[in-house]
């Protein structure tokens, strides 16, 4: 079992190179999450997106970027917040290992 | 509130020797939160923002062309470069991480002539 | 008429600073509504409160300080730009374990959205920088 | 639908030249900072002043001991000047 890893006062992880899955378990459980493997889609989807871009999407990047790696079915708000409640930006982000998406209002 | 707002963002500045080209970008961001029309200008030195083979880890900044390719995703659509800026730098459109439509200086100033707010960096 | 302010320039580095001070008291002596200042990138020293000046000098931060309380206006700090810079309040000092606040009383650190909330709310907005 | 544009910068920084680019007839160019040295280069004022009224703010020249004469090109402009500018033009672009 992995040490429980150093987040910030939000529960984003402080060292951003400690992540594995199973840190992102760990993470998830903190927010009443079950990982299932639509959940896991997201999180590669947006670890690949970072490695590339260097930047957490915000709410409507995190769609249209849903929208366009996955199609229009899983690019929709209402299937991403069912996945990750509150905002899915900030609490995929979280479990992704990522630091906290900008420009959330 | 007005929905039909319609900001320009002139980025002039090339990357890395000042924060203005992020500055630029991170208020163009939150002007998208806002869902209003945002127009993003590419002028001079600005330019030099999208060019291809960028690496700024090297000097321990995060590499802005990787991050401009991301724009269309936060709903600012309507990207322009200047084409003097182009000609005078020598670039073509392959030299470039994206896509934009090439303005000339007659369709800028009507860009901004229809702007409700223009940002200048 | 409706106006916000952005400042970005840091007082004494350059007159930028200063130019929007005047720019601002002159519009409310022309009885003009000022919907909100904001302070952005380097912009955001003008609300450090840990400043002292020459006596034979302007002390800018205090000039903001005072004409903010008495015309009761809006003054935003850009939350990125101010922790960068050390410009905190006493919740962000706590939050990130620094010794002391520093941010006048008179503005608010806030996100960006409140430069576009002011875009759309005013008729006019001006830039120093 | 003109715009006022204020320029911050003294001549070497081109700045006029990149706003002359994209400004239109009936805009208005207000000089102040160090932009008020462009106020005593007619040889670049000289091609736009048929179209676009430019200003120089007071306060800036006086400090600079730089003088608007006359039968200058530039007008002399006061703070409350440039207030009065900001509301009869439809928006500021400023260049610094």
């Amino acid at each position: 079992m992995t040490n429980a890893p150093a987040l910030d006062k939000e529960g984003y992880l402080q060292e951003l190179d400690e992540w594995d899955e199973e840190v992102a378990t760990i993470l998830a459980q903190k927010e009443n999450i079950d990982l299932s493997a639509a959940h896991w889609e997201i999180i590669k989807l947006l670890r690949s997106f970072y490695r590339r871009h260097q930047l957490s999407p915000a709410t409507r990047a995190l769609i249209n970027l849903v929208k366009r790696e996955l199609g229009p079915d899983k690019g929709k708000s209402v299937y991403l917040m069912k996945l990750f409640r509150g905002s899915p930006a900030k609490t995929a982000s979280k479990i992704a290992g990522l630091p906290k998406p900008d420009n959330c209002i | 509130m007005n929905k039909s707002h319609s900001f320009t963002f002139i980025t002039r500045s090339a990357p890395y020797g000042s924060n203005r080209p992020n500055l630029c970008l991170d208020t163009a961001l939150a002007a998208s939160v806002f869902e209003q029309q945002v127009n993003y200008i590419f002028m001079e030195d600005g330019v030099y923002q999208l060019l291809k083979n960028q690496d700024a880890g090297s000097i321990n900044s995060k590499t802005l062309g990787n991050i401009l390719e991301t724009l269309n995703l936060y709903g600012v659509e309507n990207i322009y470069i200047c084409a003097d800026a182009m000609e005078e730098r020598n670039l073509s459109a392959d030299d470039l991480v994206i896509s934009a439509k090439l303005i000339s200086n007659d369709e800028f100033k009507t860009i901004l002539l229809d702007s409700n707010t223009v940002f200048n960096l | 008429m409706k106006f916000s302010i952005v400042v970005y320039a840091a007082p004494y580095s350059s007159e930028a600073a200063s130019t929007a001070y005047n720019f601002v008291r002159t519009l409310l002596d022309e009885g003009h509504e000022i919907y909100r200042l904001f302070f952005f990138s380097d912009g955001v020293h003008n609300a450090n409160s840990l400043v002292a000046t020459p006596q034979d000098e302007t002390n800018l931060q205090h000039g903001w300080d005072k004409l903010i309380r008495n015309h009761e206006l809006d003054s935003v700090v850009c939350v990125t730009s101010a922790i960068k810079r050390g410009i905190v309040n006493q919740q962000e000092a706590d939050r990130h374990g620094l010794v002391a606040a520093s941010i006048t009383d008179s503005s608010e650190i806030s996100g960006l959205g409140q430069l576009i909330d002011a875009a759309l709310n005013s008729d006019r907005v001006v830039n120093f920088g | 639908m003109n715009i006022l544009h204020t320029v911050s910068q003294s001549p070497k920084s081109r700045l006029l030249e990149s706003c002359l680019n994209i400004v239109s007839d009936g805009d208005a160019i207000l000089f102040i900072e160090d932009g008020v040295y462009y106020c005593k280069r007619e040889d670049l004022l000289e091609q736009v002043t048929n179209t676009v009224k430019c200003f120089g703010l007071k306060e800036d020249l006086i400090a600079r001991g730089l003088q608007i004469k006359g039968e200058s090109t530039v007008e002399n402009a006061s703070y409350r000047k440039f207030v009065e500018l900001c509301v009869n033009y439809d928006k500021v672009i400023s260049w610094f």
